[in-house]
């Protein structure tokens, strides 16, 4: 029975005259569950070479991590938010960057940065205190590590438009944590990236927690990756602990940003195995077994496991990697045991291009009593 | 004399007057003109042109990725421009109306204002965010406030407002030029207020931070900007009869502050009031008293006073004449300066 | 070929221990095509009382209308944005509210308001210009208009939290716009919402435009119910011109909030067929022809064609509604035409519970300067 | 005499020292199990209790709905708490910090402050606010600012800010019992400031808007509050040996402003500097000169002077020493105070 046959019904009921169905190619619902390459089929088309290089890096990383942390028992670092266990995360986000494109970091993503070729004592500045960026974002196309969360995101996405109507080819990919999508930017950064199909990738690394907060208070979504779907882009979910599925899935996105098919979300399912930072106490807000039952999925591990079993995995490789970890950590050591040159008068410099009046008399009291100072 | 009056006399014959709203569009024309790495943004900046027209014809002449109608999300908006600027433009940001520009403070407060001196100069953010503020055309709530007194707060943002036609071209030209961010402040009600200044020969660009001296006088200063500079102007004249000569300076930048144009008048005059719309309490004209005071102290007669709007959010449209700093509150706070010591 | 069986891969991967797919009940994808009732079978099922009220609903709606337009010209209000083609959106939201329910309207829902039984002039107040909010939001328990885009989603949220808290039946229903959605407190009330499960309603009303921004340059997203399944709620498209629908919708979503079921976000596809406000040129970014191709979908055309197709619209229907529209107009002019009575010392009344020892100096100051100006 | 030292001179025998940030906590308890609208909502203030644990033990005892960890968005948490307000709750908003207290500002000035007014008293918002605010504890940026400015500029909010153990108490309980939104600023570096203050026998809780002066002297009056208290009483001590004999007043709430306690002392010393950590430009200091310049004019013997961060952003952990108002400044800005006169 058609419309027009009802009792009643005598006219042609017509759809809203602005209304047009959407018909984006894009997938509209991200994976059913996370994307995984390592101990599956698909491993066996990710070239050995680039396995090689992510354990290396994995194994450096983790080596990073311990190292900064030790430097806050030290009284070297005045705090550090460890990424151990989210490895694979961030030495991906690094890996998959070309020369030109720029890394939107997170207050947590050191070590991305480093991967990125980011001196450590650079990327370490902000957390020791003796400056905020240690390093000029433009020579490795790194932004300033960013505390207030979600806050970079429309900052990629700015930078991103401004290189496409430039006609650069540039990417940008900006980190985010599970916490971070809850904010205000992040909605409006996804949007304006949608709307402008700027070149921008957003990776979410879904830790598990918001410091204490988990998940489960966080959203009620299926899943982050979701969270694509009212912005219009493609949304993927990625099991954030396997290097090789966070690579593929990653590479596809700067892929598409990259040759004009906008931005894509990816949630990376993975796990913050230490304390928020070393000044918070995890036991308060989560149990033991939790935590243990992550050690199976520790990054590392699934890649050996994969690099094992192909057989590509002999001694010489892990004492290879484990020696460059320990070289780099012992550099880091020493030079972070030396005390930062600092400059008081620094506080004024970079206010305004040009010192104002008032500046300028500050600078001066300043001046005067770091004199009366060393005189006494 | 009104600014008008003043501008009209100050101008070569032949001329026809334009508005400051004419201004200020001619000043975003001129600099993208000039360079391509101008781009303006904001809400209804493009096809509209503004819910002032302030960026009329901007869209047509120069296309949509240069002047381009953002979705609605203050934050984005400047969260967006950081970013473009951190890449080499010189965004030129629209917010709609001053309480408008709330949304945007944290991108405002932690970085805008900030990234020039966390990188260590490595990246500087030359942002213009205009902001059209304040009260006096009838406008319904949130969108009358003057806002003020949060971005002079804020180290690392310039906080420019012009009075006059020609500032808001030469302003505006600096603000967009400067390597700094700068929170441009437009006197709503001022945009249609007229004078002989020509586009075709604008006014030279002067760097940003210097008062101006509007009226001379002698027997006190009125300190003002933006849109109580006619207010003041008209204050003087009135004030004649009561024989007083009042000097006016208009500051132009809040940030940065003239003091020694505001304390070379003060100290001549030996008396002066801040007039200014926003709220008195904890509002700029605080600073500029306390400024003012320590330098001049000896030369005072009376402490230095204020007329402001109350402590009160901004009323409805039918009460705000009563909350605006007029022409006799002005005159009862001259009279309050012990002119009998 | 199973994994195992994969050269290389010898063991079994696990997906990261964390993660568990959702399985909620809620549908993950909104309706395909706006919802519609009038003209399709669906239509047989409403109560032909229910139609009726809404025609005269719709008729005094539209009859508001021009007169609170009428009176900008007149100069008795400041500024009017106008809902005509929107009425159908406005009424259903009004009607489907018991008594304990709150409105949260924006800005530009005077009409629901009304609706509802809020006195127009009180009503228009904040338009005329005597004061702020003309009413007392208890009342009727109709929140203050919002101007601030989206910044009363987040109260919906928070009322509704807190009925739920104490146990009460209430269940709150918040208004905003297309352009609305973009914000960053649209995003964050949303997810609050779902998170809390808290008995709130999103109706967003697309008309197409904010201000002068079409709805393409302010989202890329399929449509704007799809945002719903980033937060994990069900998200309903909707002919907003077709009252029994959007009476439908509404209804089926407050339901579920009451009873449990949470947030649910709704689009209506309607179109603001007259300018942003009085004071706006609409000429300068839509032709004639796209208003033209909405008269064909008036809200009240729609209507009146099942009406009279079922034999429910005679000429006395029609005449009493005009009737009684014509009367609430007549009511409304008189009443607007009276100047309103001004006391300025109401500005510092209620700043505070007590006034601060500033602010009565300021008064004093104020009541002496109209003392001065009386007797002079 | 420090803070401490004075507490413990005050308080009966026998009682063991409690810390600020134990007294808050005790604050918040006391207020839950008096009234039970009072809710506590923020990003871990739950199970964590808070990053420096103020609301420690709360949910447990009062259970997870009246204590709430809410998903991370400080417009969405100080929004949610406009909407419980208006539903009769009383909500207590913790900002983990001053800096994430931005992204909560439009909410802060176009709601939470104007609700009350806006509806003709029919809507009052009692929302306290908590913001632990300013620098001293190694806190790198966006960790350390000192946001006062911002509030205090802003008519319809209360501004709050205890400098003793007593006050964090007795102010905080008085903030949560006020029918207007009060914004309570926490001087994180006291958080673990100590004195024989005991929850037993908490102090009686009086209404906000009282100065206290600390300490009585007759050469100048040392104006401040928050974290700057300790180092004014200090500075007092110190100035002793120079034969300065300082007054010092702690203003406890920068709105209401009491004006009156402070006018008092100024009046009687002559002299007055005002101290905080805030930026000197457009902070509240040059509001508090303006005030009691204005009201002391002919009492005063030299212009009233203030010590205050420098006009910059909130510096680097390592160099934050170098901008906090120390003695050494308190003392020098003292020495300027024209003695010779
Ligand atoms: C706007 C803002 N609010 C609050 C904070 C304080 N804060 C720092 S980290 C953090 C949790 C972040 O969680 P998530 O986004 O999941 O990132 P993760 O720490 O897990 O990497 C919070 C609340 C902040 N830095 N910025
Ligand atoms: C936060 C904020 N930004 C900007 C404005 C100015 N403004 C008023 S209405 C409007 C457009 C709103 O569009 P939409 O949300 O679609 O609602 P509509 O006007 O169509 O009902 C804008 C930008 C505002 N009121 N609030
Ligand atoms: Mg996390
Ligand atoms: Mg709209």
């Amino acid at each position: 029975m058609t419309v027009q046959e009802l009792p009643g019904a005598s006219y042609q009921p017509t759809p809203p005259p602005a209304w047009r169905p959407r018909t984006d190619a894009a997938p509209l619902l991200p994976d059913a569950e996370p994307h995984r390459v390592l101990g599956t089929p698909a491993a066996d088309r990710v070239d050995p070479e680039l396995m090689l290089r992510c354990y290396r890096e994995l194994v450096r990383g983790r080596r990073y991590n311990a190292q900064a942390t030790a430097l806050t028992k030290q009284g070297r670092l005045a705090v550090y938010p460890s990424t151990v266990g989210q490895e694979a995360c961030e030495i991906a986000a690094a890996l998959v960057l070309q020369e030109q494109d720029w890394l939107f970091p997170s207050y947590r993503d050191t070590l991305a940065a480093v991967a990125r070729g980011l001196d450590p004592v650079q990327a370490l500045t902000l957390l020791r205190g003796d400056w905020h960026t240690g390093y000029d974002p433009h020579e490795h196309r790194i932004a300033p590590l960013c505390t207030p969360l979600a806050t970079q995101l429309p900052h990629a996405v700015g930078l991103a438009h401004a290189a496409r109507l430039k006609g650069d080819d540039v990417v940008a990919l900006a980190l985010v944590g599970d916490g971070g999508t809850s904010e205000g930017d992040f909605h409006e950064a996804l949007n304006f990236a949608a709307v402008w199909r700027a070149p921008v990738v957003f990776l979410v690394q879904n830790n598990g927690f918001a410091i204490s907060v988990p998940l489960a208070k966080q959203t009620a979504a299926p899943s982050l990756a979701h969270k694509a779907v009212g912005y219009g882009m493609p949304g993927r979910l990625v099991d954030g602990n396997d290097i090789a599925a966070v690579h593929e899935v990653l590479s596809e996105a700067m892929e598409r940003a990259r040759t004009g098919g906008g931005p894509t979300l990816i949630e990376a399912v993975t796990y913050r195995m230490e304390a928020h930072t070393n000044a918070d106490d995890a036991t308060r807000y989560r149990g033991d077994a939790e935590v243990e039952a992550w050690r199976d999925h520790d990054p590392i591990l699934l890649l050996e496991r994969e690099l094992t079993a192909r057989g590509l995995l002999d001694d010489k490789t892990v004492e290879a990697a484990k020696e460059e970890a320990e070289t780099m950590a012992a550099a880091l050591r020493e030079r972070m045991n030396a005390d930062p040159v600092l400059d008081p008068m620094d506080l004024f410099t970079h206010v305004y291009a040009e010192q104002t009046d008032q500046l300028r008399a500050q600078a001066a009291q300043l001046r005067a009593e770091l004199d009366a100072e060393a005189a006494s | 004399m009104t600014t008008a009056a003043r501008d009209r006399a100050a101008a070569p014959a032949g001329r026809k007057p334009a508005t400051m709203a004419q201004a200020l569009t001619r000043a975003m024309r001129d600099a993208m003109a000039e360079d391509p790495t101008v781009h303006v943004m904001g809400e209804d900046v493009g096809t509209l042109g503004g819910v002032f027209r302030i960026t009329d014809g901007l869209a047509k002449e120069f296309g949509e990725d240069r002047v381009t109608d953002t979705p609605l999300a203050e934050a984005g908006i400047l969260g967006a421009a950081v970013g473009m600027a951190m890449y080499g433009l010189r965004p030129v940001v629209e917010m709609q109306f001053d309480a408008f520009a709330y949304p945007a403070f944290e991108q405002l407060l932690s970085h805008v204002a900030k990234m020039r001196n966390r990188t260590r100069g490595a990246m500087p953010l030359p942002i213009t965010i205009r902001v059209p503020y304040g009260g006096g055309i009838g406008g319904v709530e949130h969108h009358c406030d003057s806002s003020e007194a949060y971005y002079v707060a804020t180290p690392g943002l310039h906080v420019v407002t012009p009075a006059t036609v020609e500032d808001a071209y030469g302003l505006l030209r600096a603000s967009i030029a400067s390597d700094d961010p700068v929170v441009f402040l437009e006197p709503k009600r001022l945009y249609w207020s007229k004078s002989d200044w020509s586009p075709e020969a604008p006014a030279a660009v002067e760097p940003i931070g210097r008062a101006a001296v509007r009226r001379t006088g002698a027997s006190a200063t009125l300190i003002t900007y933006g849109p109580s500079l006619p207010v003041c102007l008209e204050a003087a004249e009135a004030a004649k009869e009561e024989g007083w000569d009042l000097e006016v300076v208009d500051l132009r930048s809040l940030v940065p502050f003239d003091e020694e144009t505001v304390v070379a008048s003060v100290r001549r005059t030996g008396r002066a009031v801040v007039v200014h719309e926003a709220s008195g309490f904890g509002g700029p004209g605080g600073e500029i008293v306390a400024r003012v005071t320590e330098r001049c102290f000896h030369h005072l007669e009376a402490p230095v006073l204020r007329v402001t709007g109350f402590d009160i959010p901004y009323p409805p449209p039918m009460l705000e004449k009563h909350h605006l700093p007029g022409v006799d509150r002005i005159l009862d706070t001259v009279a309050r300066l012990q002119w009998e010591n």
